[in-house]
C-alpha cells in the first residue's frame, strides 16, 4: 500500500500467562514509537469482550487502517480478532497478530529477554501490517444435497438426519445391502436386542424415505470440486456390468468403516490352526438366530463346557502395530460371555483379560451383572493356545495370583480389534485426508472439531475415524450430519481469500507445486506449461509458495514483501 | 469344597461380583499383620477347582470389623464369606480350643466366660437398679462381660449413676440376662440349627414378655445383634452413648465437676463403621466441663480395630506380632492423650492389655465414656 | 536390436553420419538434434531437417559447448511437440530426463539417441588442439581413453575425469563406439521395429565394449571418490559453513554457473528479481553489526538456493565449472552435496521418466528414524 | 430483554458448557434461532476450570475461549446468563419457557468489566469461588474468571456484606470505584418467556463430592485434593499461577487414587465416570513436567483408556515414569507428618504403604442437584444413575421420550469432551430437524393463504 498507513498496536497481558515475563508497558511505550503506528495500548484479555472493544473504539476514533494484536498464537485468536475489526469496517486481512506468548512469555524465563524479544515480535508485525492488502472475501454457492460414502450404522444415520431435515442424499454402499457390520451383530448389550431388529429401524426409515438414493454395490472412485460444490464418480456393479454414475453434493460424509483384526497375525492364539478357536464376529454368526445352528453354541458338534475368551487381540498391542484400544471389545466379550451363559448354563466361562473397559452409560452396572451370572473374569494376556488330547489349553498367567495356569477349553473365542479398511489409504488418498498415526482417518481437531476434516466440506462418521460402538457412532453420525447441512441450510460457504496467485510470466511449469499442495488446488495447464490455480480448494497453507523455485507463486496475505519485511525487522534489532 | 459346591457357595456369596480391587485387603487390620488376605481368598474361592477351609487357619485371625465389606465397591461382603467359611470350620469342630471353651460355656451357662449365671447381677451391689420384671421405660442389656468382668463392671455402674441422676426409669434382668450371642455368630455358629439360631429363638421369646420400651446396651456388640438380628417387635435399640446424648441434648444430664484431661475416643467397630455412631460418643464427651477431646488420625470411618471382635478377645494370642491395640494406644500417646475413652467392653480389656503390656500406666488411663461422664456429675 | 556398421576408408566420422542419415531420410523422425560444425571451428546442436546438411555433423567431437538437453527441453516442454531424434551423450541424456521430471521437457516424441562418450574438453582447449594439423582428438582418446591426460595430450574437462556414466544405454538407440576398434566398425543398438525399417541386419554381441567401459569407469569412479572426498573436506573444515564459504569466496554473482546449468530451470532466478533487495538501512545496520559487509551480499545464499533447488537432480555435467570466470569448482561442490543428497533417498539422477522426485513425493514410510 | 427478538424458528438450550455452546453455535451457524440459557454468571461450564486437555494436552481454555466469544457476539444466538429455567408449558407448536434472569445487582449495559469494583470490595480475596474449585478466594463482586463471557460483575448475593447483612461500612467500595455507575442495589430478577420449537438440555454434571470416601482422608489433610482442584492448581491462570503446591512446599511423591466416588456401589455410584483414567494420566503427566523429579504413583482398578490416542497416551505417560500400581487404595493416613496411602498391590498381592507429599482424588461425575427438578418440569425420566434417559441407549442417545427434546454431553452420563461435543452436535441434529420441518410446515401455511 502506497499512503501512510495508520496502524493501531494491541498488546495483551494474558492475565499473568505475558505480563509475568514481558514488561507489557515498556512493549507498549516502545512500539507506540515505530513509524506508521497511530496508537498503541495493553490490556489484561484482549479477547475479552471489553479488549476487542477498546480496537473497535480505536478504529472509530483514530482512523485506523491497520491493527497489530501482540497476544497468543494466531491459531487461538486470529478469527477473533479479525471479526471484531470487521465489526469496525476494517478488512480482515488489514490485521497481524504478534505471538509474544507462546513464541516468547511461555519460553523465556528472564524478564528482560522476554520484553526485547516481544518488542522485536511486535516490531515485526507492525513493519508487516504496513504492507498488509485487503482481500477480498469471497462466498460460493452450495449445492443443497449430501452425498454419503459408507452405508452402515454411521452412513445410514447420517443421511437419515440429512434426509428428515428437508436435504436429498445419496448413499453409496458397497454391499448388497445397508447396515453394514453391525448387522452381522446377534444381540447387542445390555439389553439383549437383537441387533438387525434395531438397526433396522433406522436402515429401514432410510430405505424408505423420498430423500434418499441408495446405490448398493457401489464405491466412490473419484471426487472433484470443493465445498459446496463437489462432483463425484459412483461406480455401481450389478452383475457384472460396471456403470459410472455423476453426482454432485454439497457435502460428503465419509462412513466407511473399519476391518476386524486378522487373528491370524497373532499365531500363537491357533486361529486357523484349531477348529475351535474363532474370533470374535463369527461367534456372533453362531449365536445369532439366524446362524447355522439356529443360534445354539455347538462346536465340533457337541455344546462347549469351558469357554475360553481372550480379550485385546490385535488392540493395544505394538507387536502387530495397533497400539491403541478397540474400545468395543470388553463390552461386546462381557455379552458374549452372557450369552453362553444363558444358553449352556452349565458352561464354565473364562474371560482373560488386561484391564476391562466398561466405560459407557450402563456399561460397568452391565458388566456386574455378567460376572454374577457366574463367569470368571482372570487378569491375564495369554500366551500361548495349545492342543492336549481332544481339548485345548490356554496357557496364561493369572496376575493376581502370579501364577501360571493352563485352562481347559472346548471354545476359544478372540475378542479381535478394530483396524482401518484396507480401503481406507484410498480413501484419503482420493479426498485428499490425512490419516493419525493410527491409520484411521484423522478429524480436524480431537476434542473440539471430532467430525470435520482440514477439507472444508468433508466429514467423518463413525469407525472409519476411530473404534467406536453403535451408541458413539450414531451420535457421531448425527454430528456429521449436521456439520454438512450448515452450508446447506445457508445457502453459502465462504472461502478462505488469502490464497495462492500464480505469475504466469514467472511460472516455468515445473509442477513440484502441483505435488506437494495438500488440497489438490493446482493443475498443470499441458498445453501452456503453466500452472493455474483453483482458489476456491486453495487454503492458503503456502506450500506451493514456499517449494516453487523461481518464486512465481505468491501466497496472498503472505507476500514476499510482507515476509521480507518483517524478518528485516527481527534481523536489525 | 468341590467344584460345584464351591460354585454354589461362590454365586450365593456373590462373589462374582469381585472384581479384585484389593480394596479389602487393604482395610484389613490384620491383613497387615497375618496372611488373612480376603481379596485372596474371594479369588481362590472364585478359580480354584475346590477350596479346603482346612488350609486357613487364618480365617480366625478375623475381627469381624467388617471394614472389608462396609467399603466394598462391589458389595460382595467380604466379611460374611469369612463367616460362612468359618462356620464350615465349625461344623468340622476345627476350632481354637479357648473358642471351644467359650462356645460351650454361652450353650451352659448363658455366657462365654464360664462363669455362674447367678453371679451375673452381682455387680450392681448396693446401687438403686430395679429388676425388669414390673416393667420399665428402658431395659438396660448389661452385657456379660461388663456383668462379670471387674474392670467392666465399673462401667456399669457408673452407668447406673447417670441413669438415676437423669431419672431414667430402667431395669435390668440380672441373673435371667444371657448372652446376646453376637460372638457366636461372628464365630461361625450362624445359619440353619446353629447356636445363634437358638439363641435368637429362645432368648428372643423371653425378652419379648417383659415390658419396655427401649433397649440400651453397653456393648456395641450387643447393641448391633439385637439391632439387626434379634425380633425387637418395633421396640428401639440404642448404645448407652446414644441414649446419654440424648439425655444431655434433653438437659435431662448436667455436669459440673472439670475433668480437665486431654482425651482422645476410640471408636468401637461394631459402633462406629457398622453402625455408623460416631458423633453421639463425641457428643457425651464433648459435653463434659474442662474436658478436652482431641482426635487420633484413625478416628471415625478410619477408626482402627482393637482386635478383641470376632471371638479373638477369648483367643490366647497366636500371633507373635504387635497387637492392633498396642498400635492403638502408641497412636493416642502420640496425640499427647492422657485419657483413651471407648464405648465397648472388648476394646476396653485390649487397650487396657495394651496399656499394661506397654508399661504405660503412667502415661494413659482407659476409660468408658460412661466412666468419665460419670466423674463429671 | 544389435547391428554391427561397418567403416570404410577409416572415416568413422562419415560412418556414423551415415547412420543418422538413413534414421533422417528413412521417416523415423521429422528432424534431428545434433552437433553441427560451427565457422569457429567448434561445434554446437542444430535441429536439422535436411539430410544433407548431417555432413556437418560431428557427434564424435570431444567438446562440450553447452548442454543440449536445454534446447531440447524448450522444444518439447508443451504441445504440440514434434517427432525428434537427439543425438547427444550421456550427461545430456541424464540431464534431459531430470527436466521430464521437472516438466520441463517431454520424451514421448523424441527418440534419443545417445552416442558413446569417451570424455570432452573445454572450448578454448579444443579449439586450440583442433588448430593443429593432423591432431585428431577423438581417435586417440577413444583408442584408449584410460590413458587421456596422461598421454601428454591436453587435460579432459574436470567432470569429465571423473565422469563414472560414459555410455547411456537406456537410450533407443546407442551408438556404441567404446571398445571397438573404430578404424573397422562400430555398433549400434537399436528398437526392432525400426531396425526392420532401415533393413539393418543383426549383428553378434561379441566386442570388447563391456570390458572397455568397465574398466573406464572403475577408473574415473575411484578419481571421482578422490576428489568428491577431498572437496568434501574442505566443505567440513572450519566452522560450519565456513568451508563452503572458502570455496565460494571468489564469486562475482555473474550467475553463469545459473545460466549453463541444464537443470536450473526458472524462467526467472528469484535471485534476479526484487526479493533481496533490502531497505538501505538495511545494509548500513549489517555492515555496523559486522564490521564489514561483502558486496555483493546475498552470494552465498544465492549458492546455497541453487544447491537446495538442484543438487538432487545434478548429473554432474561440470558445465558450471567450465563457465565460471573465476575458477570455482561449482560442479565439485554440487556433486559432493548432490551426491550426500542422493544417497539420503537412494536416488539416482537421470534414468527413469516415471520416478518422482524424492522431495516432491511424500512416502509414508521414508525417514521413520527423523521421526522418533 | 423481554421481547422475544425474533418469529424464526427456536430452539431452547439449557446449560453453556461446551456442550451446550457447541449445539448452540450449529444451530445459530445454520440460521435458526438459539435461546442459550445458563444459570453461572458466565458460560464455559466445567471445560473452562479444566488445564490441559487429554491427549493432545491443548489448553483447555485456549481452544474453549473462542467458542465462548463466538456464542457471545453470534447474530442467531440470545445468551442468558445467570438465568434459570423455572417452568415450560407444552405450546401446540413447541414450549413456552419461563427463565428467571438473576438479578446481578450490575447494569450489564453499563457494566465494562474494569474490575475495580472487585478490587475494592471489602470481602475481597475471602469469598471461595466456585470456578477455582476451592482453591483460590475471589471478592464478593466477581467475574467467575478472566476470560467469562460476558464480561460483566455480578454481586454474590450469598457473599455481599450489604445483600447479606443490610450494611457495609460507610459507603460502599464497589460502587465508589464504579466508574460506569453499573451498580444497582434496587435490581430486581427478571421473568422473560420464550417460544421454542425444541429443547436442549446440556445441563451437565457435578464432580462427586469426596467426602464420601472418609477413608481417604479428603477434608482432613490438606495434602488431599480432587482432581478438579488439581486442574485449578496446574492451571496457569489457576490459584497459585500454575505452581504445583501443598501449603508451600512442592510435592515430591504424589499418589493419584482412581475411582473416587465411581463404580462404587457404597455410595450408590455403580457407575464408571468415563474420564477420570485419562485425566489422571494427564495429570500425571503434568506433574513430570512441572516437577521435574516427581515420584508418581497411580492406583487404579482398571485402565480405561478407550478413546483415539488414549491407549497412546497412556503408554506415554508410563514410559515417562508414572508407576501404575494395581489396587484401590484402603485408607490415607498420616506419619510422621507425611500421608500415607495404605493398599494391596494386587499383582503382587501384597500389601503396600505409598509415602506421599499430595494425594489427588480422580472424583468421578454424578447428575446435577437439579437434574431431578429439570426432568419433572419436561415430564422426562431419569435412569437408575439419575442422570437423563435417552430413548434408546443404542440408536436414539440423545434423543428423550419427547419428541422435540433432546440431550447433550454429560447430562446424560459422563462423557468426555469429544464424546460431549459429537453428542451434542448430534442433538443439534435432531433439534435442527424440528427446526426445518417448522419452517417448513410454516412455509407451506404461508403458500396456502397466499
Amino acid at each position: 500500500m502506497a499512503r501512510n498507513p495508520k496502524i493501531g498496536v494491541y498488546i495483551c497481558h494474558c492475565g499473568i500467562n505475558i505480563s509475568n515475563t514481558v514488561d507489557v508497558a515498556a512493549v507498549r511505550d516502545y512500539v507506540a514509537t515505530l513509524p506508521g503506528v497511530a496508537v498503541a495500548r495493553d490490556y489484561t484479555y484482549m479477547c475479552s469482550d471489553p479488549g476487542q472493544g477498546l480496537i473497535v473504539e480505536d478504529i472509530g476514533a483514530h482512523d485506523l487502517d491497520r491493527v497489530v494484536v501482540s497476544a497468543c498464537s494466531p491459531r487461538m485468536h486470529e478469527l477473533t480478532f479479525r471479526n471484531a475489526i470487521v465489526g469496525a469496517g476494517l478488512n480482515p486481512y488489514c490485521l497481524d497478530i504478534a505471538n509474544i506468548r507462546e513464541q516468547c512469555s511461555w519460553v523465556h524465563k528472564d524478564r528482560d529477554e522476554g520484553t526485547a524479544k516481544a518488542k522485536a515480535l511486535v516490531a515485526s508485525a507492525v513493519a508487516r501490517a504496513a504492507l498488509l492488502e485487503p482481500l477480498e472475501t469471497r462466498e460460493v454457492g452450495v449445492i443443497k444435497s449430501g452425498l454419503v460414502v459408507g452405508g452402515g450404522v454411521a452412513g445410514v444415520q447420517a443421511a437419515l438426519d440429512m434426509a428428515r431435515a428437508g436435504f436429498p442424499v445419496t448413499v453409496v454402499e458397497m454391499a448388497d445391502h445397508l447396515g453394514g457390520r453391525a448387522m452381522d451383530l446377534s444381540h447387542t448389550y445390555p439389553l439383549m436386542e437383537r441387533a438387525d431388529d434395531l438397526l433396522g429401524q433406522i436402515v429401514g426409515a432410510l430405505e424408505i424415505h423420498p430423500r434418499a438414493t441408495i446405490l448398493l454395490n457401489s464405491r466412490l472412485v473419484d471426487v472433484s470440486g470443493y465445498v459446496g460444490n463437489f462432483e463425484a464418480t459412483v461406480q455401481t456393479h450389478d452383475n457384472g456390468t460396471v456403470t459410472d454414475h455423476k453426482l454432485r453434493a454439497g457435502a460428503i460424509v465419509i462412513a466407511t468403516g473399519f476391518d476386524p483384526f486378522d487373528a491370524r497375525l497373532k499365531p500363537e492364539y491357533g486361529y486357523g490352526q484349531y477348529p475351535e478357536v474363532m474370533t470374535a464376529l463369527e461367534f456372533e454368526a453362531l449365536v445369532s438366530p439366524n446362524g447355522p445352528t439356529g443360534g445354539r453354541v455347538v462346536v465340533n458338534g457337541r455344546e462347549p463346557q469351558q469357554v475360553v475368551f481372550i480379550q485385546c487381540v490385535g488392540s493395544r498391542d505394538r507387536s502387530v502395530g495397533n497400539p491403541y484400544c478397540s474400545r468395543v471389545c470388553c463390552m461386546y466379550t462381557a455379552k458374549q460371555a452372557h450369552l453362553v451363559q444363558q444358553s449352556l448354563p452349565q458352561a464354565q466361562v473364562t474371560v482373560l483379560y488386561m484391564d476391562v473397559r466398561a466405560h459407557g452409560k450402563g456399561f460397568e452396572e452391565y458388566y456386574d451383572l455378567v460376572r454374577e451370572t457366574g463367569i470368571n473374569y482372570r487378569r491375564g494376556n495369554p500366551a500361548e493356545v495349545l492342543r492336549r488330547g481332544d481339548r485345548l489349553v490356554v496357557r496364561a498367567e493369572d496376575t493376581f495370583a502370579g501364577e501360571f495356569v493352563d485352562l481347559e477349553a472346548d471354545l476359544v473365542v478372540l475378542a479381535t480389534g478394530m483396524v482401518p479398511r484396507a480401503e481406507t489409504a484410498e480413501v484419503a488418498h482420493l479426498l485428499k485426508l490425512s490419516q493419525s498415526a493410527d491409520g484411521f482417518l484423522l478429524e480436524a481437531h480431537p476434542k473440539l472439531r471430532p467430525v470435520e476434516t482440514a477439507s472444508d466440506g468433508i466429514f467423518l462418521a463413525g469407525c472409519v475415524q476411530g473404534p467406536k460402538d453403535i451408541t458413539d457412532t450414531i451420535a457421531q453420525a448425527k454430528a456429521a450430519a449436521i456439520s454438512a447441512m450448515i452450508p446447506f441450510a445457508r445457502g453459502m460457504v465462504k472461502v478462505e481469500s488469502a490464497t495462492c496467485l500464480v505469475d504466469e510470466d514467472l511460472c516455468a511449469g515445473c509442477g513440484m507445486c502441483e505435488e506437494i499442495c495438500p488440497y489438490g488446488a493446482l493443475r498443470l495447464d499441458t498445453h501452456l506449461g503453466k500452472m493455474r490455480a483453483n482458489v476456491v480448494l486453495c487454503k492458503g497453507c503456502g506450500a506451493c509458495s514456499a517449494t516453487c523455485p523461481s518464486d512465481a507463486i505468491t501466497l496472498q496475505h503472505f507476500t514476499p514483501r510482507q515476509v521480507m519485511a518483517q524478518v528485516d525487522v527481527l534481523l536489525s534489532v | 469344597m468341590e467344584a460345584t459346591e464351591l460354585r454354589t457357595f461362590a454365586i450365593d456369596n456373590h462373589l462374582f461380583r469381585c472384581i479384585q480391587c484389593g480394596k479389602c485387603a487393604a482395610s484389613c487390620p490384620m491383613g497387615f499383620k497375618t496372611i488373612l488376605n480376603p481379596r485372596k481368598l474371594v479369588y481362590q474361592a472364585l478359580v480354584a477347582g475346590e477350596f479346603d477351609p482346612k488350609a486357613h487357619q487364618e480365617l480366625w485371625d478375623c475381627t469381624t470389623c467388617f471394614t472389608c465389606s462396609i467399603r466394598c465397591p462391589k458389595e460382595v461382603d467380604p466379611g460374611n464369606m469369612v463367616i460362612q467359611l468359618r462356620s464350615l470350620l465349625v461344623q468340622d469342630g476345627r476350632i481354637p480350643g479357648t473358642l471351644t471353651t467359650a462356645l460351650k460355656s454361652i450353650f451352659e451357662r448363658g455366657n462365654p466366660l464360664v462363669m455362674p449365671a447367678r453371679d451375673r447381677g452381682a455387680w450392681v451391689g448396693d446401687l438403686d437398679v430395679k429388676h425388669l420384671d414390673d416393667g420399665a421405660d428402658v431395659f438396660y442389656f448389661v452385657c456379660c462381660t461388663t456383668s462379670y468382668d471387674m474392670r467392666a463392671q465399673k462401667v456399669a455402674q457408673a452407668l447406673v449413676k447417670l441413669f438415676n441422676v437423669a431419672g431414667v426409669d430402667f431395669g435390668i434382668l440380672g441373673e435371667a440376662e444371657r448372652c446376646c450371642g453376637s460372638e457366636v455368630r461372628r464365630l461361625g455358629e450362624q445359619g440353619e440349627d446353629s447356636l445363634f439360631e437358638s439363641l435368637v429363638e429362645e432368648w428372643g421369646e423371653e425378652m419379648a414378655d417383659y415390658s419396655y420400651q427401649r433397649m440400651v446396651t453397653t456393648s456395641p456388640h450387643c447393641y448391633d445383634v439385637f439391632k439387626h438380628h434379634y425380633p425387637m417387635n418395633g421396640r428401639e435399640v440404642l448404645h448407652y452413648t446414644q441414649y446419654l446424648a440424648q439425655l444431655i441434648q434433653d438437659g435431662k444430664l448436667q455436669f459440673t465437676n472439670k475433668i480437665e484431661r486431654r482425651v482422645t475416643y476410640h471408636d468401637p467397630c461394631y459402633l462406629g463403621k457398622q453402625n455408623g455412631v460416631y458423633d453421639e460418643p463425641r457428643a457425651v464427651l464433648k459435653a463434659l466441663p474442662g474436658l478436652k477431646l482431641v482426635e487420633m488420625d484413625r478416628s471415625r470411618e478410619k477408626s482402627l480395630c482393637c482386635e478383641g471382635g470376632g471371638g479373638r478377645v477369648w483367643v490366647e494370642d497366636p500371633n507373635p506380632e504387635k497387637k492392633l491395640a498396642a498400635w492403638r494406644i502408641d497412636e493416642a500417646l502420640g496425640v499427647g492423650a492422657e485419657v483413651i475413652a471407648t464405648a465397648c467392653p472388648f476394646c476396653m480389656q485390649m487397650l487396657e492389655d495394651a496399656v499394661r503390656t506397654a508399661g504405660a500406666q503412667d502415661k494413659i488411663k482407659v476409660l468408658d465414656v460412661a466412666e468419665l461422664a460419670a466423674e463429671a456429675l | 536390436m544389435k547391428t554391427f556398421v561397418p567403416v570404410e576408408n577409416g572415416d568413422t566420422l562419415q560412418a556414423v553420419r551415415g547412420v543418422l542419415r538413413r534414421i533422417l531420410e528413412s521417416g523415423q523422425v521429422e528432424a534431428l538434434m545434433v552437433p553441427l560444425r560451427t565457422p569457429a571451428g567448434t561445434v554446437m546442436p542444430a535441429l536439422v531437417t535436411d539430410p544433407a546438411l548431417l555432413d556437418q555433423a560431428d557427434p564424435l567431437a570431444p567438446v562440450y559447448p553447452v548442454n543440449a538437453a536445454r534446447a531440447l527441453g524448450w522444444m518439447t516442454q508443451r504441445e504440440p511437440r514434434g517427432r525428434i531424434g537427439a543425438v547427444m551423450r550421456s550427461c545430456e541424456m541424464r540431464a534431459m530426463i531430470e527436466l521430464v521430471k521437472l516438466k520441463q521437457a517431454c520424451v514421448d516424441c523424441i527418440t534419443l539417441i545417445s552416442v558413446d562418450c569417451a570424455g570432452t574438453y573445454d572450448v578454448p582447449v579444443y579449439l586450440d588442439a583442433v588448430a593443429q594439423p593432423d591432431n585428431l582428438l577423438w581417435p586417440l582418446l577413444f583408442d584408449d581413453p584410460l590413458a587421456s591426460g596422461s598421454n601428454g595430450g591436453p587435460a579432459l574437462r574436470d567432470a569429465c575425469q571423473m565422469c563414472e556414466r560414459p555410455v547411456y544405454d537406456e537410450a533407443q538407440v546407442v551408438v556404441q563406439l567404446l571398445g571397438h576398434d573404430l578404424a573397422k566398425g562400430f555398433s549400434v543398438v537399436l528398437p526392432d521395429e525400426m531396425a526392420g525399417a532401415l533393413n539393418w541386419a543383426p549383428a553378434s554381441d561379441a566386442d570388447g565394449r563391456r570390458a572397455m567401459v568397465d574398466k573406464l569407469v572403475a577408473q574415473r569412479t575411484a578419481r571421482r571418490d578422490a576428489v568428491l572426498c577431498e572437496t568434501r573436506d574442505k566443505l567440513n573444515s572450519g566452522r560450519p559453513g565456513e568451508g563452503l564459504q572458502t570455496l565460494f569466496a571468489a564469486c562475482i554473482r555473474c550467475h553463469n554457473c545459473m545460466t549453463a546449468c541444464p537443470i536450473c530451470y526458472c524462467k526467472t532466478c528469484l535471485f534476479k528479481g526484487p526479493v533481496f533487495d533490502h531497505d538501505p538501512i538495511q545494509y548500513m545496520t549489517w555492515a555496523k553489526r559486522k564490521g564489514a559487509l561483502r558486496l555483493p551480499s546475498d552470494t552465498m545464499l544465492f549458492h546455497l538456493t541453487r544447491l537446495n533447488h538442484m543438487a538432487l537432480s545434478c548429473i554432474g555435467c561440470g558445465a558450471c565449472t567450465s563457465v565460471c570466470p573465476v575458477d570455482i569448482p561449482v560442479g565439485r561442490v554440487f556433486r559432493a552435496v548432490g551426491g550426500n543428497v542422493q544417497s539420503v533417498f537412494d536416488y539416482v539422477p537421470g534414468f527413469n521418466p516415471q520416478e518422482l522426485l524424492p522431495l516432491v513425493a511424500f512416502q509414508a514410510e521414508e525417514w521413520q528414524e527423523v521421526g522418533e | 430483554m423481554t421481547e422475544q427478538p425474533s418469529r424464526k424458528p427456536a430452539t431452547l438450550i439449557i446449560g453453556a458448557g461446551i456442550s451446550g455452546i457447541q449445539a448452540a453455535l450449529d444451530l445459530a451457524d445454520a440460521g435458526y434461532q438459539v435461546h442459550l440459557v445458563e444459570k453461572e454468571p458466565s458460560v464455559g461450564g466445567r471445560m473452562s476450570q479444566l488445564d490441559k486437555t487429554f491427549p493432545t494436552l491443548d489448553c483447555s481454555a485456549c481452544i474453549l475461549t473462542p467458542k465462548m466469544v463466538d456464542v457471545g457476539r453470534h447474530p442467531n444466538i440470545e445468551l442468558l446468563t445467570y438465568s434459570e429455567v423455572e417452568a415450560v408449558t407444552p405450546t401446540p407448536g413447541g414450549y413456552r419457557v419461563s427463565i428467571r434472569e438473576k438479578s446481578r445487582y450490575v447494569d450489564m449495559e453499563k457494566c465494562t468489566g474494569c474490575g475495580l469494583c472487585a478490587a475494592n470490595c471489602r470481602m475481597k480475596g475471602r469469598i471461595v469461588g466456585q470456578h477455582d474449585a476451592g482453591m483460590g478466594k475471589r471478592s464478593a463482586i466477581y467475574v467467575p474468571f478472566p476470560q467469562a463471557v460476558p464480561l460483566k460483575y455480578t454481586v454474590d448475593p450469598q457473599a455481599c456484606l450489604f445483600l447479606t447483612r443490610g450494611v457495609c461500612g460507610k459507603t460502599f467500595l464497589c460502587v465508589d470505584a464504579c466508574p460506569a455507575g453499573a451498580i444497582d442495589w434496587e435490581m430486581k430478577d427478571q421473568m422473560i418467556e420464550r417460544e421454542v420449537q425444541a429443547v436442549i438440555i446440556a445441563t451437565g454434571f457435578d464432580p462427586v463430592d469426596a467426602h464420601l470416601k472418609p477413608e481417604l482422608g479428603y477434608g482432613s489433610y490438606p495434602e488431599v485434593i480432587t482432581g478438579l482442584e488439581f486442574e485449578r492448581l496446574v492451571s496457569s491462570s489457576g490459584p497459585t499461577m500454575g505452581k504445583v503446591m501443598i501449603g508451600d512446599k512442592v510435592p515430591q511423591d504424589i499418589v493419584f487414587i482412581h475411582c473416587v466416588g465411581s463404580r462404587d456401589r457404597t455410595i450408590g455410584h455403580p457407575w464408571c465416570s468415563r474420564v477420570c483414567c485419562m485425566y489422571t494420566a494427564k495429570q500425571a503427566h503434568l506433574v513430570h513436567e512441572k516437577i521435574p523429579n516427581a515420584r508418581v504413583t497411580v492406583l487404579y482398578m482398571d485402565i480405561r483408556a478407550f478413546g483415539k490416542g488414549f491407549e497412546e497416551f497412556y503408554d506415554r505417560v508410563r514410559e515417562e515414569g508414572a508407576v501404575y500400581r494395581r489396587g484401590n487404595p484402603a485408607e490415607v493416613l498420616r506419619r510422621n507428618g507425611r500421608v500415607v496411602v495404605r493398599a494391596e498391590d494386587t499383582l503382587l498381592g501384597e500389601f503396600i504403604e505409598v509415602e506421599a507429599d499430595m494425594v489427588v482424588l480422580a472424583v468421578g461425575l454424578q447428575p446435577r442437584p437439579d437434574t431431578q427438578r429439570m426432568a419433572g418440569m419436561f415430564g422426562l425420566g431419569l435412569s437408575a444413575d439419575g442422570f437423563f434417559q435417552e430413548r434408546h441407549h443404542k440408536i436414539f442417545p440423545v434423543e428423550t421420550d419427547l419428541p422435540t427434546v433432546f440431550l447433550a454431553g454429560c447430562a446424560q452420563g459422563p462423557k468426555d469432551i469429544p464424546d460431549a461435543v459429537a453428542q451434542a452436535k448430534a442433538a443439534a441434529s435432531s433439534a435442527l430437524i424440528v427446526m426445518r420441518q417448522a419452517e417448513l410446515e410454516a412455509q407451506s401455511l404461508v403458500q396456502i393463504r397466499g
